[in-house]
């Protein structure tokens, strides 16, 4: 059984970035949905650094991976934080109507 | 890298039967079943009243806190794995430097014990 | 003088007694609970935190290690950024005086974004210097958003994380393609990998031309500056002071090691994007804030524009242009410190303002105020006797020994256009008519910053130039 | 057998990402993204990258989707009112989408392995793939490692002082003090002459 090459990896993460970049720039009303579009250009990144991890034979790619999960997370927790504050101070969740700094 | 594959092939197995045993269900109530719906059937039941309010409470954000403060000390675990395991090759040095990573994190947890972030009025 | 620490430890001494120590003062702030304790009892531990960590910084002997490396390039950038820091704690007291928050946090996120940046400046691997970058991401994020209950700050905060979280997600984009192509993070091994490359390889250039734009977010540079004028305004202003100075210094010194160590050898990739976003942000720098009414706002587009004078050095790929970038740093940092005290001491009748036209005849009123923001304001516009205008003649000599007119002339036109906006703020506040007086400034520390600052500026082309210039000369031969 | 789970499993990611970013309920697109997570951990997996696989499904699916749910069900919104010029911003946001794929599709054709820049550790050494990493994580990489235990602090902090309010004036219930009462603090036994009450 052979290995999967890793153009194939390589053309699936370069499909979920465009995917997540399009997700942002889709939706800019809706900021949650921008969020998890962050999470897929993450995952993207994920992939393409498993893939090159298994085709230079070292761990590299997977260490880094692993500390893109941990701070993916992280960031994830402090967003949804900051959208929760930003929903309480404003009353509802469209980035549209951020305007307040403007000028 | 085959043996690695198939020591996972009892998991795939099993998510496949599952998965298609939920479909099979789904479409078989779908096909056979009679579905006629109007308005009246498909509003939320509230013991013959009218629907009093939408069906989505606001809870409060401690939940939400508690949640993330779970996020954290999931990754915090999620490192431990690889250490417990290589432990013996790692050392003195890896020993260590774990202890520091649990030292920031016990520090957090101190901060978020005294900030009373666990507590639930 | 270090050598009582023990061997293995020592490259890591001052991050590691920075970040002890900010865990220890999290503790003890947190432990003892007296509520009364106001907020300067928090930043007087820091302030001593770190004036210790720019001894050790400026203590430590020169050593390289796995993933970071302690070299005099390293140590120069980290102990501008530190004083940066310093003052912005500095400034902070007055602010926390006249608007209490008690919430102590900023003080330990400050020294954790602090943590953060020098990780950054001594990276010698993408793995740190990316952790670098988060580090002190998240901690600005927070600091924007520190104000919970008012719009303003909730919403900069908000608008910062979002094209923050993008841009990280764009910089690692960009370092796994060159992960992919070079098969390795770290600088050395890199510059090893692609003197090997037999062909040019299209996956290397597009790697750095994302990593590039995930760093010239963090930068501000023009193309991806949307965020900074509103969080700039939004944000509270000690933290827009800490904002305008400290992570640019880092956020430069990582650039420059990157592309100076990193991409030493594929310079032919990087020089032409260097040079579109030096020429768009000093045009935005300059255009942006014609018709500005917010001083904050203001400044946010000035710091845009001096960034592009900045990436027009670098641009350059010499060590000439190092020692310019690090002299215009140098120049900047003083400028803004000075600029963000005098904002901070902008306050009519217990309240803060940030409007220019609050500034009306303020030079009637309250005269030294007026003096020294009109110096910060002539020096950034570059104006002859001031140092701005040295940092400027520097970078401006260095680029058109590399032969890059187009760009020379770029910057020169926007520094002419930018002047307009900076000297409308003095006319502002000499010629036009006062309606109110701003409250005497109640805090000792910004007076003396602000004053320090100011002379500084004008003093400075008489005596420490040349010693200075040749000073970031000798430092920058060391970048190995 | 192999090349057929692969795309399985790309197949399924790339068409929950698709839904993830076009539904029309944030409640829909959060469990569209589980199902683009646990897949994305079946491709780790087939990468050899076991151990990474397992902790994105731990980590991602059971603690960051957990919590963009939280994040969706709290902040009660209408969701008609947020979508509005979607339609009219869909055709610019495709086409940037389809320019940019076709882009990096072209980009992976030309990969070819550089050179071989030789790295000590290389995954297959015949241990399993956690203890390989768990070799490499604590000592060379102790930097990035703190630097991480670093972020985590920060992330902890920066939840805390964003969204913890503290209501004054609540009495809180103390364990220990309930338990620790002796019956001479309780209970306090009076003599009553008959006739009189207890002032």
């Amino acid at each position: 059984m052979m290995l999967i090459p890793t153009t194939h990896y390589m053309i699936l993460s370069a499909i979920l970035f465009s995917i997540g970049i399009a997700g942002i720039f889709l939706n800019r009303r809706n900021i949650i949905v921008i969020l998890m579009s962050i999470e897929l250009v993450l995952l993207a990144v994920n992939v393409n650094f498993v893939a090159f991890s298994q085709a230079h034979h070292d761990l590299k790619g997977q260490v880094f991976t692993l500390f893109i999960l941990t701070v993916a997370a992280a960031e994830a927790a402090i967003g949804l934080a900051i959208l929760v504050i930003y929903f309480r101070a404003r009353g509802n969740v469209n980035s549209q109507a951020a305007h307040e700094l403007q000028g | 890298m085959e043996q690695l594959l198939q020591s996972y092939l009892p998991i795939l197995v099993f998510l496949g039967v599952a998965t298609v045993l939920a479909g099979v269900f789904i479409a078989l109530s779908l096909l056979a079943g009679a579905s006629r719906p109007d308005a009246e059937k498909l509003s939320p039941y509230e013991c013959g009243f009218e629907a009093f309010s939408d069906a989505r409470k606001k809870f409060d954000v401690r939940f939400y806190l508690v949640a993330i403060l779970f996020i954290i000390f999931d990754l915090e675990v999620a490192f431990l794995f690889p250490w417990a395991i290589s432990l013996g090759t790692i050392g003195e040095y890896g020993f260590w430097s774990m202890m520091g990573f649990l030292g920031v994190l016990t520090i957090g947890f101190i901060y978020e014990w005294n900030k009373g972030a666990l507590e639930w009025e | 003088m270090l050598s009582f620490l023990p061997p293995a430890l020592l490259p890591y001494a001052p991050i590691l007694f920075l970040a002890t120590a900010t865990l220890l003062l999290l503790v003890a702030r947190v432990v003892v609970k007296n509520g009364s304790a106001s907020l300067p009892m928090t930043a007087l531990p820091t302030s001593l935190i770190i004036a210790v960590t720019i001894a050790l910084v400026y203590a430590q002997p020169f050593v390289n290690v796995p993933m970071l490396t302690a070299d005099a390039f390293g140590q120069t950038f980290t102990l501008l950024m530190l004083s940066a820091a310093l003052c912005a704690v500095f400034l902070s007291v007055a602010y926390e005086q006249a608007e209490p928050t008690r919430q102590f946090e900023f003080y330990i996120l400050l020294l954790l974004a602090s943590v953060g940046m020098m990780l950054m400046l001594s990276a010698t691997d993408l793995l740190s210097l990316y952790i670098g970058i988060e580090l002190q991401s998240l901690s600005l994020y927070v600091l924007a958003a520190l104000r919970r209950d008012t719009l303003k700050s909730t919403e900069a905060g908000l608008k910062y994380f979002v094209l923050g979280a993008l841009s990280s997600g764009l910089l690692l984009y960009g370092i796994s393609l060159v992960y992919g192509a070079l098969g390795t993070t770290d600088y050395s091994t890199m510059v090893i990998a692609s003197q090997q490359l037999t062909a040019p390889s299209p996956m290397l250039v597009v790697g750095i031309v994302f990593i590039l734009c995930g760093i010239a977010f963090k930068l501000s540079a023009a193309p991806f500056h949307m965020w900074t004028p509103d969080v700039y305004q939004g944000a509270p202003t000690s933290v827009t002071a800490f904002f305008a100075v400290a992570p640019k210094v880092a956020a430069v010194g990582a650039l420059l090691r990157l592309l100076y160590v990193g991409f030493a050898e594929n310079a032919d990739m990087w020089q032409q994007i260097m040079i579109v976003l030096a020429a768009l942000s000093m045009l935005v720098g300059a255009f942006g804030a014609l018709r500005q009414q917010n001083i904050k706002r203001l400044l946010a587009y000035s710091s845009i524009g001096h960034i592009g004078f900045m990436l027009m050095a670098i641009s350059v790929n010499k060590d000439a242009g190092i020692a310019a970038v690090l002299f215009y740093l140098l120049v900047y940092a003083v400028m803004n410190v000075g600029a963000f005290g005098c904002v901070l001491s902008m306050r009519k009748n217990g309240q803060y303002v940030d409007s220019i036209r609050d500034l009306a005849g303020v030079s009637k009123t309250n005269p030294l105020f007026a003096y020294s923001l009109a110096i910060f304001m002539l020096s950034m516009a570059g104006i002859p006797i001031f140092a701005g205008f040295l940092s400027k003649l520097y970078v401006f000599q260095v680029v058109l020994d590399a032969k890059l007119y187009t760009l020379a002339v770029i910057g020169v036109l926007s520094s002419v256009v930018a002047a307009a906006y900076y000297l409308r703020v003095c006319k502002v506040m000499f010629f036009d008519a006062n309606e109110s007086a701003l409250d005497a400034s109640p805090c000792p520390v910004t007076k003396t910053i602000v004053v320090v600052a100011a002379v500084a500026n004008t003093v400075f082309i008489v005596y420490p130039a040349q010693q200075v210039f040749a000073f970031c000369e000798r430092w920058v031969s060391t970048l190995q | 057998m192999v090349e057929f789970l692969f795309y399985i499993f790309a197949g399924l990611m790339v068409l929950s990402a698709i839904v993830v970013v076009t539904a029309r309920n944030p409640v829909h697109s959060v469990l569209w993204l589980i199902v683009a997570f646990l897949n994305a951990s079946g491709v780790f997996m087939l990468a050899g990258a076991e151990f990474l696989a397992l902790i994105l499904a731990i980590v991602y699916v059971g603690a960051v989707a957990v919590l963009f749910l939280f994040v969706v069900m709290m902040l009660d919104v209408d969701f008609e009112q947020l979508r509005g010029n979607f339609k009219k911003n869909l055709p610019a946001g495709v086409a940037l989408g389809i320019l940019l794929m076709v882009e990096l599709v072209m980009l992976s054709l030309s990969w070819r392995v550089v050179p071989a820049v030789t790295t000590a550790s290389s995954s297959d050494t015949g241990v399993t793939n956690t203890e390989a990493l768990g070799r490499v994580l604590y000592t060379d990489y102790i930097v990035a490692f703190q630097g991480a235990g670093l972020v985590l602090l920060v992330a902890m902090i920066g939840a805390i002082v964003l969204t913890l309010r503290k209501r004054d004036g609540v009495r809180k219930q103390n364990i220990g003090v309930q338990v620790g009462r002796k019956i001479s603090e309780t209970l306090e036994i009076r003599s009553v002459k008959s006739g009189e009450g207890i002032s």
